[in-house]
């Protein structure tokens, strides 16, 4: 595209991963309201999950003759062929979540998993007094984010030889149900369960529903993303913790450095957030007003 | 029965040229169909096979056509041992089947049904043009004038039997059997497809022919061969056996009188039709009416609309204009439903395509319809559909036991179960169209007396048939139909083949 | 009921006909897996592992009750997971943005998939799309609304007694949710046997002409069937809310063909005209204990989806061969 | 078999219905399409936006060919979006893990297909699987077996001349799997119209114990025709492994129901019998251009589903409609 020195009459194209995930949705609300602030038009498209739809989407936005991409790669890791494409189309892209590693992305922005994983592992293992028996529901196997949490998550537990990991599966979508029956199955097997690390808020969930269901009495359950039935949930204590990754702040930041990017102007390549521990006693402003 | 055989074995040709068939015999599981059948089909001579309904006819077809694998027994054809695995081992033989149930592909045209497996091809691509050339040209001699490229499915059922019977013809085949080719023609196609017997006659080409029009047989046939209960009970070495003794060969019994005595009806006015004209153009401007106790007849060639009119009495096809009272009250007909709900029912000319369910069971079938009569208050259970099926199966003698399905049945066990769902239920105005197609003598002269006993029980009958005698045997009057037109009703004491055929070429 | 041909052993067959209702096949299946499971799993065989399973089976057998029905008339439903979706996402909306009381809006919803299925149900008979097509339209629709009544998230916070329905098993059996369940096995169970109604939708679906001229209301029949499956789905939409303590406009994906295959593992046909509600029963199980099993055993979920597939075929192989054999 | 009369017209209809081989419903749906989309969006018609279509529609494209052929013979493949998965891993693995030639890994990908295809048909044929069970069985094991493969993870990092297959378009025009895509439909569309084992498999759909009787081989028939539909789902997989420059376990996941949309769409039944090429085509481009359009107007995705499944619905009773009149 031109170079705009106006974001009045901008078009940013938004390529979303899948919409049917609570933290991808969040994004793109944020992207969308803060567009409308601004007066930029924000073309939104779904890939649902399929790379292949998105390599479309993103070929009909390049037609479409947008200023800026923001790039929410879907499938296990990101494809590099949008970036190219786009690049090709003299179009600058911002990656979010997740960045193609042969062809980044102008700049990425993303929470820091690994990390953010590590802090909510050495909160398990002070709340639990160093004790217990861990189980862990993965999410998608191979995604960045599931590879992320599991090193971050096991990094402290190795400084937690109390804990010991009882039982590890992964989940095929990140879903509630699925988290709930692979919960309950794990239950059976062990009913010394103390601890449960659902890789993502739906996956707890489902593991709190399940613990419920089996009289497991104290059980810590944590999750991560921080999405709204998340907080909600760790605002009832059904949830013991969370972390809340700034999925406004991302969206916000994603169309901010688009509207620069599309001015010219300079973008740093690397823009990692933190994600807040949240427990009941943070939640309350968290819910009000997500970060 | 081997005193029989051996009395027709010394006139055998050769076994060198033709068919022999020796000791066949076939079980369904634990039922025997067939049981030491031995036969002999010479070159260029027409064998026709009698029998009863479920008598074993198609199966023996079936088994010499390599559809079906015999039990026991053996064959040889042109001398050499002969045990067809599949259609395509007896077509490449030589020989090949015209089935009695028509088996065609509805959404394909009739020249792709007629040259089905084995298109024309010329430099790599099919050769429509003479597929359709050919196809036409065959069909014309059957008498029957259609574009090769019209979809089957768009056919009549006499055009569809035809189109059937120029697929067996264009095979080229030294045997063709002919499986009840006529239950579904007139008079003037049956003549066509005789000549075209007598053509492949001439040709050397020899013929299985079965039907169970026995008029027909001195006709066509050289010899006649009859079965019952699956075996062989005699060979005639000539066809003008008297039909009296073919009958009480194929029944086990002597059937004296086929027609029963009608009484006469009420004056009571069960059917009043007036200008009946169809949406599609298939009939104009009918009147008519039926009495209660009466039989009317309705005769006509093959495509003069008689089909067409019954359908939409019976509220399956619509109307374009006309008014239908029934007992007095006028009716509006929607939907089949508003027809049985005014007491109308009708037995349809395809029994397979709307008669039959034919995966299901015979109770299940006769029960169809039916419920309010089988169960209470909407509640149907197994054991009174049994006993309702039991029951039904009685009254028309159906070959068959309740849970069988009904689609193995024989094909004129298949027409009694449907005739007999409806006996029970007492309605108003029975239609039947074509209720004898593929039904043996034996049970014909059983239907005969079941239509005379519902007219007798105060019911309006009407019948709508291509038999002569059968119209002219069984109804009090006869209406004639002839390109969508009614050509005059005539009196029971006024009618006869001649009358009727006058009226029926108008 | 299945129509195959009786053998002339039938009479003394009878008894388990009546029993088995022609499902020995499957019954088979589900043994055998019963017993490996046993075998390879120490926690399987166990009255509360069997709870569990009902537990994980009720909302795929409310779904599978109305495909029984929408497959023995000759159709197929695809819609059913959307509209599991849609009805959720109308509950919850309902409640929490429309205001009314919980009770009212879990029947609002149960309506709301009503409504879907007339929709479908008009779109086959009225605008004479094939099912496949009119239902997978109604798919992607109902898909779309459940996800635009919120943009998308979730809705949840319901209250406690909400919940309850799927997780307090009472006198230590049945939760209210798998009582519903079962209850509705048992009344269409009884409706496709006994009920002259039910016999109907056997013959709409063995040939719809031949049911016509017998005088049966094909059109309106064909209808109510996909009425009845979208307010079953509706049903399952309730129970997996109280379930996951939520509504999600992502609930249900994908889960129709699980629906389909579990009715078809079951014996009926995708022709039309044979089917019941026993088989289903059985195959909602098999795909029930299939999974449970699997996730007891701590099987990966790739190498489950092998296994999955195998047992789906060699289940229905089972099947067909113990017909033939009759 | 219905008994209908012939129509008086039917001489006279027999130009139009050569012309259009009886896709004229379908194609008024799409040209409708493309109209109401000129006026909406200022960028779709273009020949830039035409040729970016034909990139997009090119996999379901493929698949929808061998669907077709499916479908004609009375079956149905649900299995090709996991087939197609298992083959673009098993060309990723030979080439990366097992250190084979590209080319030599591309043809094994494709034969990984065939032999999918093969088990589908002997499943159907010899187990006597109804084909909608025996495909979706293989459709869980394939998708199990592309996980296994990498435990799912994508494959990336093809040469260039590979990610040019799908890329470059040559003389300004067509790419080399576009090309591809096109040459396949034409064979194919030649080989059901005027080749006699093409039309073979409209007498197998249409009935085939006539097709039997008619001495058609059709178990030998219906193998192939899966495993034609298997190696297809291969090619498409080699297409859209150049398309997105990797391997994805997850590729083609739910394209299933929009293959067998598009065929359905383009006038095939799914009883059986009836289908074209040509019309295949036509369904598939109102699927592309329905996606394409609706991205270029820029509806938001929500909306998309409501919109694509009314789209269908109609463009599917257009059909039905006009075949009605006639
Ligand atoms: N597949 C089958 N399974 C079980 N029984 C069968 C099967 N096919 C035929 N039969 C039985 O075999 C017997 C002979 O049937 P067949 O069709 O040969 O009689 P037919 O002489 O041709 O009678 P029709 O004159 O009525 O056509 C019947 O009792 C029929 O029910
Ligand atoms: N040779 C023919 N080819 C095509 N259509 C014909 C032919 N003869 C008649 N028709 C059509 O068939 C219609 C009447 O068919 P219908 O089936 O009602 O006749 P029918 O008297 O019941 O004959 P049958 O039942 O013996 O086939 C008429 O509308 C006519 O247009
Ligand atoms: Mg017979
Ligand atoms: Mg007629």
């Amino acid at each position: 595209g031109t170079v705009r020195a106006q974001a009045e009459d901008m078009t940013i194209g938004l390529a979303v991963a899948n919409l049917q995930a609570d933290f991808f949705n969040q994004i793109k609300q944020s992207v969308e309201k803060e567009g409308k602030e601004k007066g930029v038009t924000v073309v939104t498209v779904d890939a649902g999950g399929d790379s292949a739809t998105q390599v479309s989407q993103i070929q009909d936005l390049i037609t479409r003759n947008v200023d800026a991409l923001i790039y929410i790669p879907a499938g296990a890791t990101a494809a590099s062929v949008p970036v190219e494409a786009a690049k090709k189309a003299k179009i600058p892209v911002v990656a979010v979540d997740r960045n193609p590693p042969d062809a980044p992305a102008d700049t990425f922005i993303a929470t820091d998993s690994v990390a953010a994983a590590k802090t909510l592992g050495d909160w398990v293992c002070k709340q639990s007094g160093g004790k217990g028996k861990l189980a862990e529901i993965q999410g998608q196997i191979g995604t960045t984010p599931q590879i992320d949490r599991d090193k971050g998550f096991s990094e402290a537990m190795k400084d937690c030889p109390g804990i010991e990991e009882v039982a590890k599966q992964a989940s095929n979508q990140w879903m509630q149900d699925e988290g709930f029956n692979i919960a309950q199955a794990m239950i059976q097997r062990n009913p010394e369960i103390s601890i449960f690390w659902g890789q993502a808020d739906a996956l707890a969930l489902g593991a709190a529903q399940a613990a419920k269901v089996g009289n497991l009495g104290d059980v810590i359950v944590v999750g991560f993303d921080g999405d709204v039935a998340g907080l909600e949930a760790v605002k009832s204590g059904t949830l013991a913790a969370t972390m809340t990754q700034q999925t406004q702040l991302m969206g916000r930041l994603a169309l901010d450095s688009a509207i620069k990017l599309a001015k010219g102007e300079e973008v740093p390549a690397m823009q990692l957030q933190d994600a807040t521990l949240t427990t009941k006693d943070n939640v309350e402003p968290f819910l009000k007003d997500h970060p | 029965m081997s005193a029989h055989l051996a009395e027709a074995s010394p006139g055998r040709p050769a076994e060198t040229a033709g068919l022999s068939v020796r000791g066949i015999s076939k079980s369904f599981g634990p039922i025997r169909v067939l049981e030491d059948v031995s036969l002999d089909i010479r070159p260029g001579e027409c064998l026709a096979i009698l029998g009863e309904n479920g008598a074993g006819k198609s199966t023996l077809s079936s088994i010499i056509a390599g559809v079906l694998a015999p039990s026991g027994g053996t064959m040889t054809w042109c001398g050499e041992a002969y045990a067809p695995r599949s259609p395509a081992e007896a077509l490449s033989a030589g020989i090949g089947l015209i089935h009695q149930e028509m088996r065609l592909l509805p959404e394909l045209s009739i020249a792709e049904n007629v040259f089905v497996g084995r298109l024309p091809m010329s430099g790599g691509r099919i050769d429509r043009r003479q597929m359709i050339q050919r196809a036409e040209a065959q069909l014309k001699r059957l008498g029957l004038d259609v574009p090769a490229t019209t979809l089957v499915g768009r056919l009549r059922v006499a055009a569809q039997q035809q189109v059937e019977i120029a697929k067996a013809l264009t095979l080229e085949a030294k045997l063709l059997i002919f499986d009840e080719p006529t239950a579904a023609l007139g008079g003037d196609e049956t003549d066509r497809l005789f000549e075209q017997i007598d053509r492949l006659k001439a040709e050397g080409v020899s013929s299985v022919y079965i039907s169970h029009r026995l008029e027909e047989i001195a006709r066509i046939a050289d010899r006649v061969a009859v079965l019952r209960d699956g075996r062989l009970v005699a060979v005639h070495d000539t066809a003008s056996v008297p039909v009296r003794q073919l009958v009480e060969e194929m029944v086990g019994r002597s059937v004296d009188r086929l027609f029963p005595d009608l009484d006469p009806p009420s004056d009571r006015v069960v059917l009043e039709a007036t200008g009946l004209t169809s949406s599609e153009g298939a009939f104009q401007d009918i009147d008519f009416t039926v009495r209660a106790g009466e039989i009317l007849g309705i005769a006509g060639i093959v495509g003069a609309g008689r089909t067409e009119l019954v359908r939409a009495i019976a509220g399956v096809d619509p109307l374009a204009s006309g008014r239908i009272t029934v007992a007095g009250e006028p009716l509006r007909l929607k939907s089949p439903r508003d027809a049985f709900d005014a007491g109308i029912v009708m037995v349809p000319e395809d029994r397979k395509g709307q008669g039959l369910l034919l995966k299901q069971t015979i109770e299940d079938n006769i029960a169809l319809g039916n419920f309010d009569l089988v169960g209470r208050g909407g509640w149907v259970m197994p054991a009174q559909t049994r006993r309702f099926a039991e029951g039904a199966i009685a009254s028309m003698g159906v070959k068959g036991r309740p849970e069988q399905r009904a689609g193995r049945l024989s094909g004129g066990n298949q027409q009694k179960v449907v005739i007999a769902k409806w006996l029970a239920r007492a309605p108003k105005l029975f239609i039947m169209d074509e209720p004898t197609r593929g039904v043996d003598v034996g049970a014909r002269a059983q239907i005969y007396d079941a239509i005379a006993a519902l007219a007798r029980s105060g019911m309006a009958v009407v019948v709508v048939s291509s038999d002569l005698d059968e119209v002219i045997g069984l109804s009090h009057r006869v209406m004639v139909l002839s390109r969508g037109r009614n050509r005059g009703i005539i009196e029971r004491r006024d009618v006869s083949h001649v009358a009727i055929m006058e009226r029926a070429t108008t | 009921m299945t129509t195959e041909v009786t053998s002339p052993r039938a009479k003394r067959n009878l008894l388990p006909r009546i029993a088995f209702g022609g499902v020995a096949g499957p019954l088979i299946g589900l043994v055998l897996l019963c017993i490996a499971f046993s075998f390879a799993s120490q926690y399987f065989l166990s009255i509360r592992n069997a709870l569990n399973v009902l537990d994980q089976v009720t909302v795929l057998g409310i779904l599978a009750i109305g495909m029984t029905m929408v497959i023995i008339i000759g159709g197929i439903d695809l819609s059913v997971g959307s509209v599991l979706a849609l009805s959720m996402m109308s509950m919850g909306w309902l409640e929490r943005m429309a205001g009314l009381p919980l009770p009212l809006a879990m029947v609002l919803g149960v309506l709301t998939g009503a409504a879907c299925g007339l929709v479908s149900g008009c779109l086959i008979t009225f605008a004479r799309l094939p099912a496949f097509i009119a239902t997978l339209a109604i798919m992607s629709v109902a898909r779309g609304l459940a996800n635009l009544l919120t943009d998308g998230r979730q809705i949840v916070g319901y209250p406690d007694w909400f919940t309850n329905l799927a997780t307090v098993r009472h006198l230590g059996f049945f939760s209210v949710t798998v009582t519903v369940f079962v209850v509705l096995m048992i009344v269409a169970g009884i409706f496709l046997r006994y009920r002259a109604t039910g016999r109907n939708l056997f013959a709409i679906g063995g040939n719809p002409e031949v049911a016509r001229l017998a005088g049966i209301d094909v059109r309106r029949y064909t209808i109510l069937t996909y009425v009845v499956s979208g307010a079953l789905a509706g049903v399952a939409a309730v129970t997996l809310a109280a379930r996951l303590d939520s509504s999600q406009p992502s609930a249900g994906l994908g889960i129709e063909l699980d629906t389909i295959a579990a009715v078809v593992i079951g014996g009926a046909s995708l022709v039309g005209g044979v089917g019941s509600i026993a088989g289903t029963l059985i195959g909602v199980l098999i795909i029930g204990v299939l999974r449970n099993g699997l996730n007891l055993v701590g099987v990966s979920p790739f190498f489950q989806m092998v296994v999955i597939g195998a047992v789906i075929a060699l289940a229905v192989t089972f099947d067909t061969m113990s017909r033939e054999r009759k």
